[in-house]
């Protein structure tokens, strides 16, 4: 069946959204939300339909379109093919696994706005701007419309942080935008020295004439050049992921952002980081990525372990997770860095699976935040007594977090070390040490927050109720589909990991 | 009248117009100041007048260019004396180094 | 010569200019005789309409093969045609603005005036985008110069006017010395001042001391005219300048003036450089233009850093466009540097983005000052609640001046990292250079966003747009976001009708 | 059989029907669990009945696709498994029922049996699973369920301090257990068994490699069986309700650990060294844990390090290629060590301490329960004719016949001691006075005693399915078919029988004088060497020790990173800014409003610019 405009569709549905909350008035509450949520579906339920209608069978390539957007140097380069930028969507089977799980994160990070306190209305205007944004990275099929959607996130992410989060939230605003200007800023360069040397920025096709002898280009590249670029590649999307020692600004987020943001940044934002790694790193520089393969692993693992051992002294519940997103993002690193099969859809793993677990766990920080105001372990204790589900809920998360069978941290993690022992053992087997750390850390703060004497004035706290259900136990499920059936994952991963591995040559 | 080379032409202008630059970037006064451009812009006359009789391809356009470039000049230094006026008017001084009200 | 030769001309070439001229007389007549107590509000919309009958008829011009009258002192090429259209879109948007300007000490009863000086200093611009002579350059650049004096200190009875009057004035007269300097050279050695004769005569150039001169010239007349683009290193008037000239001017100077500035730079250099031959190592000669990269390539990257670091200390929002504008002409330079085939359309286009982000800033800052009295940045504290409509277009300026996709200013800075990028020896310093220096830029950028959206509002009082302003508002912001999204509509219109200005020198 | 996949289903399906519905359930909720652990265990002895006469059975599916890599997931039904299935489930059923009595009146009833149903659903799947990834993975699973077991008191600092250093020290060994099958995996390319024992066979990989997988894996092990040096977690764990040690850390999932050695024994019977190692951490760990048991005064602490101990019997079994000594030692154990824990919970349940020296004279209180404590004190101690004896000799003999003399007679010195402190802990019980007033000190309710008393049968009997003179039926039936896990009977001289019954005769005779007849001073010992008696009452410090290295040593890496993110990566971003700051700050001072400066600096601009070219002598 053929998919005209279904990308398209998927990626600007918010756009309806936002119109119509610009004709909504400030000050009804309760509509704003709902309207919010609603919005946030129809991408979903697109999103949805692709998944199966590709497990149906039907191919992908059906749902990619393309428009001539820009034509630079005039009728002559257009002859000659070169600068042409076209609107082009499209997706493979890793950029579907991405789109579905960002749209199912914003719908509930939508639902999870509903704590929300002041200005519903500009809130969820940038909130589905931010959606926009995310579904456009994932989709875009030239470096020059990834970088559009790309810093499209940059902006609401900017004024979400500034305008709604807690008590530094301008600085957190700041750095985020500083360091991640950065990045973008050298992916720029790199994009730039690709388009105008190659004159094309398709992705696909920068796959091939990069690795074609004498592949017909405007101006030559050279190998160094081409390992300068990925390595500025490296530093770019090691901002996003983030990579040691780049990272600082994110924890800042984690903790100034509201949860419903940060569920949406650590689930997702942080993963356009990965998805750049393998999607232009691999893809593009397959053989300078193989070279930088060892030094990927030793910064993954170096991430790893930097991570836990600092989460493991944190006072602040958001700090713990903050660190606990560097390390996981070390897995990440290391799967890459392993650079077989294993390894990589290890690293895709650990991508979806971190971005469920940190969404549920960040959700759970909000909910404990609306009812205790203070994320601090020292004055936490004892919530199980006051709040059961949620303290369940939020050891789960840990669980899951830590890597315990039948959730889907343990695939992920287990898929990645795989990989790397092959490799490498001696290094993985040093990373193996993080394994520990992370049980050790996350341990320490959930029983610290659920575990123990109930402060008194927490006994009396509502637990988990309403809206509040809807993204615990989504998310909880998923985590558990994955880790117990994980084919929903792998299958159509498949594709994808082939022609990274051809590129690669392994 | 050819005995004098046209290096010592274009010495000179060069001189008047350092001479120019000189005084007006060092004069306190702003008429003389505006004064030194006009040396400055003189020198540059001077130029094109010599260049247009002993140039590399000597051709008259070199004396229309100057008369444009004194006319100019003049309205140039007309608009500057008019704004020193104004200026003065409300500060009553001309001294340049005290117009410095806008700086970081 | 006789009347014959005289009405031989194809006067009609000139017919934007000759009306421009009309208006100009009428507008002087007009004000003499007007009664005092009637508003001259009505000349400016006389004036406007001026301006915009002169488009018109320019835009009727579109397409006739290149003419150039007067023994080829005026020229109409499309150059010249493609530049224009930026001058006068720019002139109309400034005159709406000067029509709303209220301000007292002084300017308040000779309104009038202001409306033809601004009118004969458009027309000096447009002489020195179709003149083919160094005179007719020199003499568009003083009549563009002298009624810009007058302009910057047109409130007589402010003293900050004054003084910025005088400063442009003396660096003025500067400044076009040092030029003129430099012209007498070339014309010496050309011994004629129409620039496709010295092209002719620099084409057969080789005596080595000819050239070495020449090489003097050039930077003469490089740095007198980098006066006009307010570029290192002739730039430190402008702060001064703009923040004491009436806004409206600041805005004329900052917009149109640099625009002709670049126009001027482009023609001479062109046509006079470009034609000089250096000899190489490999006997390979060059023009001097391209041996001269190094040097525009330093200034360039000197007016970049200059620009956007001294900005982040300024509080004054005028003096911060008058270093941002610094910045901007920094990214021109670039382009310039590179020299390569999109030279043309980069600075084109970025000029016209330049432009619209630039006046429908300026707009808004006309608003802001006029209402508070006072230019702190401070006053645009919670606007976001007095106006979301001046909010939201100050915001789409400044993302565009800070070059976020999606805005115009995003795609003119991609026309340049292009046109330095693709040429053999890409000019990647100048490249990360500038684009470092566009992160330093979203510090003061987004302050100003940071005190429109975050800062609670000093008062609550909403405030009302004049109509002109209202229009320039829009139309900017419509156009900035347009240009960022469908750039080709810009482009494509370049090409089909300039064709790469292929007709510069013929 | 070909449905033995569904053993572990019913404890699971119970666990979430509890998570749903307990709340409403209440204390009914406990029938859930019953029924579901009954189905499980009548399936269990169906399968073993089965599994008597065909062949092993094995099923399984694909799992994971990883490129052309696919791991597989399932369930196999060999010897050991069977009969796994139904030691555990048989204990859980029976613990399922005594906490009804137990659990009585507690707000978290259901919680608490759903907890079980969780553990005893991984515990089953652990033991039908075919392959090391699956095992590894209920593996940790069962963690999670002792652990949230242990902390089933959160309120209590303590539930909850050992609870994480249980899961910690079990994750620790897990570690060492998932290298170990990896690299196993990119040994033989497969997580398989059989498949891994096939490639050990014929050779395909390396001594060396073996060893170290083999050691890896039984890091893993220690972890879970609480053998030393991983041992601490376990006595701690007994902060967890009594019903949950007598099933989890007593009968079951500590000695998962000796299951998997034994399910993985072809791999370190390949290895000389690896054997070696096991044997000597089982021997140590046994005389050691059963030294620190001696002085205890915590009835169920008591019982766990005697747990640690037998447990070290069984690895010192394996190490010893003892394989069906070992895995018989682990039946008996199971059946005699959960009598124990229930009793001691019935004790505990009565006089609402654990406290050994406020006990005593309970005989005549608990009547009921008394002589069952003494069935399961007298198997422990290895006394002729209970079912501990026979494994014990087994054990003793295996040691023996592969060569171990050392460890052979440091089991032996162990025997001796564990018939001495159990027998200690007896006497101080129920025998003697009271040593504090106790009221209302009745016996347990009969939900309690039933399963206890079955437990005892199975405690006399369990022996004889094994024993020298009626053939080793067990044994043969273990090794069957498969003669990589040795033969099903070792014969060993006869005097090792006698020694045995003798240490532990005179074990409890000590015993009897010191704590009954008090015809010995209980201080004889502790008075004379008391820094030895210290160490040993404080369990030899191990705590300490990890505290004062590892905890530390932890805490001190994690502060320095801390001082590095402080001053190097926020450093740098700092200084950056500075700079920055900086030269916008001279750049504007430069700015000073006199109009001159400007001028000067243009002129001084083209200046330098003509004097590079000059210098350059013209073009760059």
């Amino acid at each position: 069946m053929e998919f005209n405009y279904f990308l398209s569709l998927l990626v600007f549905s918010p756009l309806l959204g936002i119109l119509l909350l610009a004709f909504m008035p400030k000050t009804n509450e309760s509509g704003i939300k709902m309207l919010g949520v609603l919005a946030t579906l129809p991408s979903l339920v697109l999103a949805l339909l692709a998944y199966f209608s590709y497990r149906g069978g039907s191919d992908l390539a059906n749902f990619s379109e393309k428009f001539r957007w820009i034509q630079f140097g005039g009728q002559g380069a257009e002859q000659s093919g070169m600068f042409t930028v076209n609107y082009e969507l499209g997706i493979d089977g890793f950029g579907l696994v991405m789109v579905v799980l960002t749209a199912v994160i914003a719908t509930l990070a939508a639902i999870a706005s509903f704590h929300i306190k002041k200005e519903w209305k500009g809130y969820y205007m940038l909130f589905l701007l931010l959606e926009i944004g995310m579904l456009g990275v994932f989709t875009a099929q030239n470096l020059i419309l990834f970088f559009l959607f790309f810093e499209i996130t940059l902006i609401p992410m900017f004024f979400l942080i500034g305008k709604w989060g807690y008590y530094e939230k301008e600085k957190a605003a700041y750095s985020f935008l500083i360091y991640n200007g950065l990045g973008s800023a050298v992916l720029l360069i790199v994009i730039m020295v690709l388009f105008s040397r190659t004159g094309t920025s398709n992705i696909d096709m920068l796959r091939v004439i990069l690795n074609t002898e004498n592949a017909p280009m405007f101006a030559p590249i050279s190998e160094s050049l081409k390992m300068g670029l990925l390595v500025a590649l490296l530093v770019a999307f090691g901002v996003k992921l983030p990579i040691f020692p780049l990272h600082s600004w994110m924890l800042r987020v984690h903790v100034e952002a509201p949860p419903s943001i940060v569920m949406i940044h650590s689930g997702i934002l942080l993963k356009i980081g990965a998805f750049g790694l393998i999607r232009f790193g691999m893809g593009i520089f397959p053989e300078q990525f193989a070279d930088l393969a060892v030094l990927l692993a030793v910064l993954g693992v170096i991430n790893l372990l930097y991570g836990a051992f600092l989460a493991f002294i944190q006072t602040d519940f958001k700090m713990v997770l903050a660190y606990s997103s560097i390390s996981h993002m070390g897995i990440v690193l290391i799967g890459l860095g392993a650079l077989n099969e294993a390894g990589i859809q290890g690293a895709i793993f650990q991508v979806v699976s971190h971005g469920l677990i940190s969404a549920l766990l960040f959700f759970l920080v909000g909910v404990l935040y609306e009812r205790t105001h203070t994320t601090t372990l020292a004055n936490l204790g004892g919530m199980a007594k006051g709040m059961p589900l949620a303290s369940g809920f939020l050891l789960a998360g840990a669980m899951a977090s830590l890597g315990l069978p039948g959730m889907s941290g343990f695939v992920s993690e287990f898929m990645a070390f795989l990989g790397l022992f092959e490799e490498m053992p001696v290094l993985a087997a040093v990373g193996a040490l993080g394994i520990i750390m992370t049980a050790v850390y996350l341990l320490r703060a959930v029983l610290a927050i659920t575990y123990g004497k109930a402060e008194r004035e927490f006994v009396g706290v509502s637990d988990i109720r309403s809206f509040e259900w809807a993204p615990v136990l989504v998310l909880i499920g998923l985590i558990v589909l994955i880790g117990v059936y994980p084919a929903v994952l792998s299958e159509p991963l498949q594709a994808t990991l082939e022609t990274i591995l051809m590129g690669i040559g392994g | 009248m050819s005995s004098v080379p046209v290096s010592a032409y274009l010495a000179l202008a060069l001189i008047l117009f350092c001479i120019g630059l000189y005084g007006a970037l060092t004069k306190k006064n702003t008429v003389i100041v505006l004064i030194s451009i006009e040396l400055m812009l003189n020198a540059v006359n001077i130029n094109l007048v010599t260049f247009s009789k002993y140039g590399a391809n000597p051709s008259i356009t070199g004396q229309v260019f100057a008369l444009f470039s004194i006319a100019v000049a003049a309205a140039e230094v007309a608009v500057g004396l008019a704004i020193l006026i104004s200026l003065y008017r409300n500060r009553r001084s001309v001294n340049i180094d005290e117009v410095n009200q806008l700086k970081n | 010569m006789d009347l014959e030769t005289l009405l031989s001309f194809d006067w009609g070439t000139m017919t934007p200019e000759f009306i421009i001229l009309g208006f100009i007389a009428i507008l002087s007549v007009a004000d003499l005789f007007m009664p005092k107590h009637v508003d001259r509000k009505i000349l400016g919309w006389v004036g406007f309409a001026g301006v915009v009958l002169a488009l018109a008829s320019l835009v009727s011009l579109i397409g006739t093969d290149t003419t150039s009258i007067l023994y080829d002192t005026f020229r109409l090429d499309s150059f010249a045609i493609a530049f224009k259209l930026i001058l006068l879109l720019g002139a109309a948007l400034v005159m709406l603005l000067a029509i709303d300007y209220k301000h007292n000490d002084g300017l308040e009863d000779n309104k009038g005036e202001f409306f033809y000086l601004f009118l004969s200093a458009v027309l000096g611009t447009m002489f020195m985008a179709s003149s083919g002579d160094l005179i007719t350059l020199f003499v568009g650049l003083e009549l563009l110069s002298i009624p810009s004096y007058i302009l910057a200190g047109m409130r007589k009875r402010n003293m900050k006017s004054n003084e910025s009057a005088m400063k442009y004035v003396l660096n003025g007269g500067i400044s076009s010395a040092i030029t003129l300097f430099g012209m007498s050279y070339v014309f010496g050695i050309a011994g004629t001042t129409n620039l496709k004769g010295i092209a002719t005569v620099f084409g057969g150039l080789t005596d080595p001391q000819h050239i070495y001169i020449l090489g003097l010239a050039f930077f003469m007349i490089f740095v007198g005219l980098s006066f006009k683009l307010a570029s290192a290193p002739f730039h430190m008037w402008a702060p001064d300048v703009y923040e004491g000239a009436p806004t409206p001017v600041t805005a004329f100077l900052g917009a149109v003036s640099k625009t002709a500035g670049f126009v001027i730079i482009l023609r001479i250099l062109l046509s006079i450089f470009g034609y000089v031959p250096v000899a190489q190592e490999d006997g390979q000669p060059i023009p001097l233009l391209f041996a001269m990269q190094d040097y525009i390539a330093f200034l360039a990257g000197a007016t970049m850093i200059i620009g956007n670091v001294i900005a982040l200390r300024q509080r004054n929002i005028k003096r911060l466009f008058a270093y941002s504008s610094i910045a901007h002409a920094g990214y021109i330079l670039v382009a310039l540097t590179a020299m390569s085939f999109i030279t043309f359309d980069a600075i084109w286009f970025y000029l016209l983005a330049y432009v619209l982000m630039n006046l429908g800033a300026f707009a808004i800052i006309q608003v802001i000052t006029m209402k508070n009295g006072s230019e702190d940045i401070s006053h645009f504290a919670g606007l976001y609640r007095r106006s979301p409509l001046l909010a939201v277009g100050m915001g789409i300026f400044i993302l565009s001046l800070a070059g976020i996709p999606g805005t115009a200013g995003f795609i003119g800075k991609l026309n340049i990292f292009m046109g330095a990028l693709m040429v053999d020896q890409a000019h990647y310093v100048l490249v990360s250079i500038m684009i470092a220096t566009t992160v330093v830029s979203y510090f003061y950028y987004f302050g100003i966003m940071t005190q429109m959206f975050f800062r609670p509002a000093s008062s609550e009082e909403k405030i009302q747009l004049p109509m002109g302003t209202l229009v320039v508002i829009l139309v900017t912001a419509v156009g900035t976001i347009l240009f960022g999204i469908m750039p080709n509509l810009a482009i494509d219109f370049l090409h089909t009708n300039f064709n790469q200005f292929m007709d510069f020198m013929r | 059989m070909e449905n033995a996949w569904l053993i572990p289903l019913f404890p699971l399906v119970s666990f979430l029907f509890l998570l749903l519905f307990g709340k409403r359930l209440k204390e009914a909720s406990a029938f859930v669990g019953i029924l579901a652990t009954l189905a499980s265990l009548v399936y269990s002895i169906l399968v073993l009945l089965e599994r008597l006469e065909s062949p092993t059975h094995k099923a399984e599916a694909v799992w994971l696709t990883i490129g052309n890599l696919e791991l597989t997931a399932g369930f196999e039904v060999n010897q050991l498994n069977a009969l796994m299935l139904v030691i555990v489930s048989l204990v859980s059923f029976l613990v399922h029922t005594y906490s009804k009595g137990y659990m009585h009146g507690d707000e978290r009833f259901p919680v608490f049996y759903a907890y079980l149903g969780l553990f005893t659903f991984a515990m089953l799947g652990l033991v039908i699973s075919p392959n090391l990834l699956q095992t590894y993975i209920f593996w940790e699973l069962v963690g999670v369920g002792s652990f949230l077991l242990i902390g089933f008191y959160f309120y209590k600092e303590s539930a909850k301090a050992a609870a994480k250093k249980a899961f910690i020290m079990t994750r620790i060994g897990d570690v060492g257990l998932l290298i170990g099958m990896i690299l196993l995996f990119w040994q033989t390319g497969s997580f398989e068994y059989d498949e891994i024992f096939a490639a050990v066979e014929e050779g395909a990989i390396s001594g060396t490699m073996i060893t170290l997988t083999a050691i890896l894996i039984f890091i893993g092990a220690v972890g879970k069986s609480g053998q030393f040096p991983l041992h601490t977690w376990l006595p701690d764990a007994m902060e967890g309700p009594t019903p949950v040690s007598a099933l989890i850390h007593a009968a079951t999932m500590v000695a998962a650990g000796v299951y998997l050695v034994a399910s993985l024994f072809p791999l370190f019977n390949a290895s000389e060294t690896a054997m070696l190692t096991v044997a000597i951490i089982g021997a140590f760990t046994a005389i050691f844990a059963a030294s620190i048991g001696l002085v205890q005064n915590d009835i169920k602490r008591v019982l766990a390090y005697s747990t640690v101990s037998q447990l070290g019997y069984m690895m010192l079994a394996l190490g010893s290629a003892g394989y069906v000594a070992g895995v018989f030692h682990l039946m008996t154990h199971a059946f005699f060590k959960a009598l124990l824990f229930l009793a001691a919970g019935s004790v505990i349940h009565a006089v609402h301490t654990q406290d050994i020296e406020k006990m005593g004279g309970l005989w005549k209180k608990l009547t009921f329960t008394g002589p069952l404590f003494l069935i399961g004190t007298l198997a422990i101690s290895g006394v002729p004719l209970f079912s501990g004896f026979f494994s014990k000799d087994e054990i003793l003999i295996a040691a023996w016949a592969h060569g171990n003399y050392g460890l052979f007679w440091l089991a032996v010195i162990a025997a001796f001691f564990t018939a001495f402190y159990m027998f200690r802990l007896f006497f101080m019980v129920f025998t003697g006075e009271a040593r504090s007033e106790m009221k209302n000190v009745h016996e347990s309710p009969s939900v309690m005693t039933l399963p206890m008393l079955v437990l005892a049968v199975l405690a006399v009997v369990a022996g004889y399915v094994n024993t020298p003179w009626f053939g080793a039926f067990l044994g043969d039936w273990l090794v069957e078919g498969n003669e990589a896990l040795g033969h099903g009977h070792i014969a060993g001289p006869g005097w090792i029988m006698i020694v045995a019954t003798a240490v532990s005769l005179l074990g409890i005779l000590l015993a009897w004088m010191m704590y009954s007849k008090n015809s010995i001073s209980r201080d004889w010992l502790s008075s004379r060497a008391p820094i030895a008696y210290g160490v040993v009452k404080n369990k030899y410090y191990i705590d300490e020790i990890y505290n004062q290295s590892v905890v530390f040593a932890t805490k001190a890496i994690s502060l320095f990173l801390r001082f590095i993110e402080l001053f190097v990566v926020e450093g740098l971003v700092k200084l950056t800014t500075a700079t920055v700051q900086a030269l916008g700050k001279t750049g504007a001072k430069i700015q000073n409003g006199q109009v001159q400066t400007y001028g000067t600096i243009a002129f001084v601009g083209l200046a330098v610019l003509m004097v590079i070219y000059a210098l350059t002598g013209g073009y760059l």
